[in-house]
């Protein structure tokens, strides 16, 4: 049973094609991860995935229910949630508002928000301290557990992470994926696209390598870490050493 | 007609065909605003026009023609206002009697004159327009220079003021009229304590005006249009200005009764003798109402007067040619118009232009005072 | 003492108006970055309908508070609902073309509805009934009347409901969280559209409530007065950092102060001149306006 | 080929111009009283397109030039005597020094608050006019003489639209010149994409007064025009309405475009007087057209087509002197110290956030050195530094032993530093090889007037750029794709024309952020050879780059940056092995599955 299929993505700006066909799959409880170099299209799938994109052909279905072309929002109200790269979190709004926008499509559950937004606290507490901060005062960890708290509140169907490391430290990476571990464990299904490669690959069960907007390996993620061709497209020589 | 209507990228063509059809008629034109901010005076003006034209063509026309009015859009402003002209010129006008803008009226003035069409004036009141020594201007109206020193009179002789304030609204006309009255106020010794403009459409003047208040003057004279000064009369009540509130002409308008309510009492217009307090214009006042549904405006009476005086023209002339009704024009003697006797002086001004007050009272304006020839004050009488 | 209250409520007056305008000019910039030329027209519009819906109840005899209450409430929402149907059919379909192009035709709302309401209801000024009586009181020497009081009153309960409502209701909060991040936003459930229609509509009341108030208060209405409102309007917007909802607030009172002051103090014949140098100057130190914040753009 | 496609424009363009020039013979004196309101309103829109179109800027208050010049025409005219020709040389500057006083204090201001200054200064013109005396107040000024043509009075309509024809071609051969001159191409650069023409040498505030000032130039002309022809002006002619019915005209038309803004001016004078059977209902119809246009019509009526200038051919740039690569390199580089560059103590603070924190190094003359580390460590904002795009907070730059510091990026650029961006920055809407020249544009020596003019030495310059910049395209392997659009190069392309843009400038350091990305291996290897090559001619290279296998293979040295410091110096063998790097570069090799401590574990169902 999968619970994201894509099937034929094709997505371009203007006169420039930059997917074309991208086949992908991911199951309830599972983590894939969307590998690939600088402009491979990573983060264009994730766009086009979250309907933040249009599409220029291909299907998308999520949970059974065909979502290719939606408008961004009734994707998100399907279960689907996007952390988008660089956080995007709302700058000038305070955690807990940040938080709240998590959770605007229950506004009218005012009770049932509170307690999952207290639940989001009890995740991280770091944020309880910091709820009526501004968001963009935050560290960049912090910032990075608003984002995903945010994206949590609507309890997704599948969380999709785009660079969830970036920029932070690595202990801080450490427990963002051990996070995004426990909700696999929960039953979320979770595509990440991640630069950290090596270990993206650890905490992945399966992975795609993109180039140049085709999919060009596909495996789990145990053999194509030891795969040289991935070591070579994405490590380059440093893997090696 | 129709042919050039096809030339569908030159739509500018199809008004060439409207022009040359109605040979039959003797074509008045009247460059007016019809949009903008100051479409309701030239509407009133338009209809005015149209309103003397039905009256004479009723009683067999001109010639034994009938009159046609038209009325084209200068919006007030020069490059409109000279292109109407144009469209007048080459629609076959024998004459044009109009305007409202001094600004507009200039350039069309000069298109007119070039065409050798002459232009009767009705409601542009700057002095300059009869003084650009073209023969073919005349106007049924006074000007700024000779309502100034009236209005002047009024607050020193009549009202023995010692201290006055002058507000305008910095456009052409109010501005003339405000720096005339200055001048004869100070000529009669009186303190112009304010003298400054307000921008029309700003709605609140309480700052100018308490500021106003505090220099303490007998008489605030505002010379713009009706809508700032029923703003005026209405602020000055609520706060108290004890001066007595004045305006020009175009401030007579019931508009400035309808805005300041109970706070119109008392508003004292100068203006030159209106139809409403002439026994022979009751008829127009009515006409007027029961074909547009509204009061004539301020304008209305002198652009009925300008219609006809020339109509009277084209009559003794016996021609249509224009330079002929330019020489008519200027024969005109004691016409008796709505607006009282005309005849035009060599540059084609009214040589009297009699003035009277009115004041608003019991919600609408009633006759006030005029100097009568011997130089005293003397109430109007109906 | 005595003209400088006098001059100050006068100026609290004008600002009001303006400040209750410039929100509305404001919260659309926010939103689309789009300097809506069309909203002083649209306070105009509201005047117009209240005058109307006056009109209509004064034949019904009813007492006159509730009849305002009706043409106050129903000018706000038929002047909202007019706002978004400007926003669907004329800025919608160009949010995404260049700029400029939604600027011209935010032009041509304009022209279109001061001509619409000059050919429905012609060229005239209409006058608002008598409804309120000028009585006041005296305070340090100046003339304060019970109406200014009112429209201060009630301008700063508007825009403190508007306050309350963008800083602690969903949908406000979604419209900040969209002014700085308008995919982020659709990522989070909110439909963004709707959003912006909410937007137009809330400045549309607020220009309503003006423009209704202005009617009452000044008694002339005309096709052309929300020209010279919308502009210094805008200019508050501006000179508070447009964008900036506290911004415009402040923005329309000091304009408003700054008029009557130097129409008091100085010259009303230079006041525009005063205020645009004012602005000019503030921009010049202040290139986001008063409260506006800056941008720094990442290379 | 390109001329082949200009052509029949041109051809039209001057049909249209013939036709125009006929209307007093066959047309009434109403519809030459309109064709004279359109060509007024085309020269105007001609002037604000220059502003608004090429530049990029808002600009709501143009009717002051226009007014500027009108009064200053009928004030010389009325006080002094000066006939209308005398006249024209003072209107045009005083419009000219009106420019440079409102652009001035207000060309770092954002478009949008532009716009309101500039509405502020046309009204502040305005009322200035009506209240004083000496402009005549709300009267204005009357008796105005007419152009005087040999003795004859140019009064009636049909001499008065002549002249206004004459110099409506006057302001198009200006305009046309114009947009085809480097000043032209670096608005347009502007328009585009301000930081980065900025980042590659385009004087940006320079070129924005100039758009204000010619601009206002033509607006002025337009004023003395005007007040010829009617023999009186008056302030209401110059209201804040005049100035968007301008806007509207070149925004309907189409941003830029020439036949477009005239098509505009027509639209938009021609249409009301076409309408005025409408009566009433005239106004609103024009409104609802305009609205319905723009709508139709995003782009404008006759949108602005790609700037074409033709790149020389390859014979004819070889055989340019001077204009080859190598030579223009050893030019710049000859005879300056070893150490290029030194970075001391380089901090940037981003709202408390340490986005580099005390930076060191330093760069020697001829080698290829490459900043690596992980996403966030600061290595774009060490690009900004040094290019002055972000002033550091502390610390300072050496540039061949002299201070650096507080200098504009397109300062920076002609001391001889050219960048490349990370998310690609070219100018979308210039064509390929347009975009090497602009990069090129500190480089030009002689002056407007002489390039507009066409003077020899001008044109010999200009063929030199032209043929440099062909030769810098045919380096990176670009030269077939010159006259392309920009933005319809495939990704790596757009790579290599940034290089190129770059290297146009004859700059001793290249700063390359990250060109590999989105590259596949074949591009990436030929990336490789560019670089080397780039080394060859004597420029040095410093390199921001993720691809290992890229930076390993071509760098002499690589500093390793993480979280805002350098956390290792060295040659790409010894960084490679630094466990360090290893650490923060490709994440900790070891096994961990502790919770972190500040994460507390999930509380059951939460996420249920």
């Amino acid at each position: 049973m999968t619970l994201l299929t894509v099937e034929g993505l094709r997505v371009g700006y203007g006169k420039v094609e930059v997917l074309h066909g991208i086949d992908v799959t991911v199951a309830p409880g599972e983590i894939v991860a969307l590998l690939g170099s600088n402009g491979a299209g990573k983060t264009t799938t994730l766009r086009a995935l979250s309907g933040l994109e249009p599409l220029r052909g291909g299907l998308i279905t999520l949970d059974g229910a065909a979502i290719g072309g939606m408008p961004a929002h009734k994707i998100a109200a399907l279960g689907l949630a996007h952390v988008p790269e660089r956080r995007r979190l709302f700058a000038p709004l305070t955690v807990e508002e940040n938080l709240k926008l998590g959770g605007y499509l229950i506004r009218s559950q005012q009770a049932e928000l509170k307690r999952r937004i207290e639940s989001m606290y009890a995740l991280f507490p770091r944020l309880l301290e910091r709820r009526l901060q501004l968001a963009g005062t935050l560290s960049g960890g912090e910032q990075q557990m608003v984002a995903i708290a945010r994206a949590l509140i609507l309890q997704p169907k599948l969380l999709v992470l785009d660079e969830p490391s970036m920029g932070l430290a690595p202990l801080v990476v450490r427990s963002i994926f051990a996070i995004i571990k426990r909700l696999r464990d929960q039953g979320m299904g979770i595509l990440l696209v991640e630069q950290n490669a090596r270990q993206t690959l650890k905490i992945a069960d399966r992975a795609y390598v993109l180039e140049n907007g085709t999919i060009m390996l596909e495996g789990d993620a145990a053999t194509l870490a030891q795969d040289r061709r991935v070591q070579a497209a994405y490590l380059g020589g440093a893997a090696a050493a | 007609m129709i042919k050039p209507l096809l030339y569908a990228g030159l739509p500018l063509l199809m008004t060439i065909g409207g022009s040359a059809a109605f040979a039959d008629t003797i074509k008045f034109g009247v460059p007016v605003p019809l949009s903008g901010p100051y479409a309701s005076a030239g509407i009133d003006i338009a209809n005015a026009a149209k309103l003397a034209a039905a009256k004479i063509n009723a009683a067999g026309g001109v010639l034994g023609k009938q009159i046609e009015i038209v009325a084209e859009d200068d919006t007030c402003d020069a490059q409109t206002g000279v292109q109407a002209a144009q469209k007048l010129i080459d629609g076959g006008i024998a004459i044009a009697t109009g305007s409202y803008c001094s600004g507009a009226a200039l350039p069309e003035l000069v298109a007119f004159h070039r065409a050798g069409i002459p232009y009767v004036l009705d409601a542009a009141t700057n002095p300059k327009l009869t003084s650009m020594g073209f023969d073919d201007v005349f106007r049924t109206i006074g000007r700024d220079d000779e309502q100034g020193p009236f209005a002047g009179a009024y607050i020193s002789g009549y009202l023995h003021a010692k201290k006055a304030a002058v507000i305008d609204d910095n456009t052409t006309y109010s501005k003339g009229l405000a720096d005339n009255t200055v001048a004869a106020l100070k000529k009669d010794g009186v303190d112009v304590v304010y003298y400054d403009a307000i921008t029309p459409g700003q709605m609140d003047y309480s700052a100018v005006l308490s500021h106003v208040s505090s220099l303490s003057p007998d008489v605030i004279y505002y010379t713009g249009y009706f809508s700032e000064a029923g703003l005026l009369a209405k602020e000055a009540a609520a706060l108290h200005v004890t001066a007595k509130m004045m305006g020009g002409d175009a401030t007579n308008d019931t508009t400035l009764i309808k805005t300041a309510g109970p706070a119109a009492e008392g508003w004292t217009a100068t203006t030159a003798p209106l139809p409403q307090f002439l026994s022979g214009a009751k008829d127009f006042v009515t006409d007027f109402t029961k074909a547009y549904n509204t009061a004539p405006g301020p304008y209305s009476a002198y652009e009925y007067d300008a219609v006809s005086v020339a109509a009277k023209a084209i009559a003794d002339a016996g021609s249509t040619d224009p330079k002929a009704i330019t020489a008519a024009l200027h024969k005109i003697a004691n016409y008796q118009g709505l607006t009282g006797s005309i005849t035009f002086n060599s540059v084609g001004d009214r040589t009297i232009a009699s003035y009277i007050t009115v004041v608003v009272k019991d919600g609408a304006f009633a006759p006030g005072m005029k100097l009568d020839a011997s130089g005293a004050w003397v109430p109007v009488q109906q | 003492m005595s003209e400088f209250v006098q001059l100050l409520v006068a100026g609290l007056t004008t600002g009001s108006f303006y400040a209750l305008i410039a929100l509305g000019y404001t919260m659309v910039y926010g939103i689309v970055r789009l300097i809506n030329f069309a909203h002083g027209d649209i306070f105009m519009v509201g005047a117009f309908i209240g005058w109307t819906v006056l009109s209509a109840v004064a034949a019904m005899h009813l007492p006159w508070g509730i009849g305002l209450l009706i043409a106050v409430l129903v000018a706000m929402m038929l002047t909202g609902g007019i706002g978004v149907i400007v926003e669907r059919f004329a800025y919608q379909p160009l949010l995404s073309a260049p700029k400029l192009s939604i600027l011209i035709t935010a032009l041509g709302v304009s022209l279109a509805l001061e001509n619409g309401v000059l050919l429905i209801f012609g060229p005239r000024f209409l006058t608002y009934p008598h409804l309120i009586s000028n009585a006041g009181f005296t305070l340090a020497g100046a003339q304060i009347s019970d109406v200014q009081v009112g429209i201060i009153v009630l301008s700063f309960l508007l825009m403190a409901a508007l306050y309350v409502f963008v800083h602690h209701t969903f949908i406000g909060t979604a419209m900040r969280a969209l002014a700085v991040d308008r995919d982020a936003a659709r990522l989070m459930g909110i439909n963004v559209e709707r959003i912006i229609q909410i937007t137009f509509f809330l400045g549309s009341t607020l220009a309503a409530a003006a423009g209704v108030m202005e009617g009452l208060y000044y008694t002339q209405i005309n096709f052309f007065m929300g020209f010279i409102v919308g502009l210094r309007a805008f200019t508050a917007a501006v000179l508070g950092g447009i964008g900036n909802i506290p911004g415009a607030m402040a923005g329309g009172l000091i304009i408003g102060l700054l008029e009557a002051f130097s129409a008091g103090y100085i010259s009303s014949r230079w006041t525009d001149v005063i205020v645009f140098l004012v602005l000019i100057g503030t921009l010049v130190i202040k290139p986001t306006g008063l409260f506006g914040e800056r941008v720094v753009e990442r290379m | 080929m390109q001329g082949l496609t200009r052509r029949p424009l041109a051809t039209a363009g001057i049909a249209a111009l013939i036709v125009a020039a006929f209307i007093p013979f066959f047309c009434h004196n109403y519809i030459v009283d309109v064709a004279l309101t359109i060509v007024t309103y085309g020269i105007l829109a001609l002037g604000l397109n220059i502003v608004v179109g090429y530049a990029g800027l808002l600009d709501l208050g143009y009717a002051a030039f226009f007014a500027i010049g009108a009064y200053t025409t009928s004030l010389l005219e009325t006080l002094t005597g000066l006939n209308f020709w005398e006249t024209l040389p003072f209107s045009i500057v005083f419009a000219g020094i009106a420019g440079i006083v409102i652009g001035y204090p207000t060309l770092r201001l954002r478009s949008d608050y532009l716009a309101i200054v500039t509405l502020g200064f046309g009204e502040i013109v305005r009322i200035i006019a009506t209240n004083l005396d000496i402009t005549g107040g709300p009267n204005g000024i009357y008796g105005i003489n007419p152009a005087n043509f040999f003795g004859h009075d140019l009064t009636a309509p049909k001499a008065v639209y002549t002249l206004a024809l004459v110099f409506l071609v006057g302001v198009l051969i200006l305009v046309i010149r114009l947009g085809q001159s480097r000043l032209g191409r670096a608005w347009t650069s502007l328009r585009e994409d301000e930081a980065a023409a900025e980042a590659v040498g385009v004087p940006t505030l320079r070129v924005k007064m100039l758009a204000y000032v010619i601009g206002a130039l033509i607006g002025g002309l337009g004023g003395s025009l005007f007040a010829a022809r009617f023999g009186a002006i008056d302030p209401t002619s110059f209201t804040y309405a005049q100035s968007v019915s301008i806007l509207i005209i070149v925004v309907l038309g189409g941003r830029g475009s020439i036949p477009g803004v005239l098509v505009g001016a027509i639209v938009v004078a021609g249409l009301p007087e076409a309408l005025r059977f409408l009566h009433n209902w005239r106004e609103f119809i024009f409104a609802v057209a305009l609205i319905i246009l723009m709508l139709v019509r995003p782009q404008g009526l006759w949108p602005a087509r790609l700037r074409h200038i033709a790149a020389p051919s390859v014979d004819e740039a070889h055989a340019t002197p001077h204009a080859d690569p190598a030579e223009q390199i050893a030019e710049t580089t000859a005879g300056e110290p070893d150490v290029l560059l030194e970075a001391r103590d380089v901090s940037r603070v981003f709202g408390g956030l340490k986005a580099v924190a005390g930076v060191n190094f330093t760069v020697h003359r001829g080698e290829i050195l490459s900043i690596i580390g992980p996403n966030g460590a600061g290595k774009t904002t060490v690009f900004n530094c040094l290019t002055g795009v972000i002033p550091p907070t502390s610390g300072a730059i050496i540039w061949n032993g002299r201070p650096l510091t507080k200098l504009a990026p397109h300062k920076v650029v002609a001391r001889g530093l050219a960048r490349t961006f990370q998310g690609i920055r070219l100018f979308d809407n210039l064509t390929v090889f347009e975009n090497v020249l602009v990069g090129m544009d500190h480089r030009f020596h002689v002056s407007l007037a002489s390039e507009m003019a066409a003077l020899p030495y001008a044109r010999r310059e200009t063929h030199l750029h032209h043929a440099a910049g062909r030769n810098w395209l045919e380096f990176v392997g670009l030269a077939s794709q010159a006259g392309l659009r920009a933005g319809d190069l495939p990704y790596g392309d757009q790579r290599r024309l940034e290089i190129a843009r770059a290297l146009a400038g004859q700059p001793q350091l290249l700063l390359l952020d990250e060109p590999a990305a989105g590259m596949n291996p074949t591009e990436k290897q030929s990336l490789m050879g560019l670089i080397r090559r780039i080394r060859d001619l004597g420029t040095t290279v410093l390199l921001i780059e993720h691809d290992m296998l890229l930076v390993m293979g071509v760098s002499d040295r690589v500093i390793v940056m993480d979280r805002g410091q350098v956390i290792a110096t060295g040659s790409p063998q010894d960084v490679q092995s630094n466990p360090r790097v290893i650490e923060a570069y490709l994440g900790s090799d070891e096994e961990d599955e502790e919770d972190a401590p500040e994460i507390s574990s999930l509380p059951a169902g939460a996420l249920a």
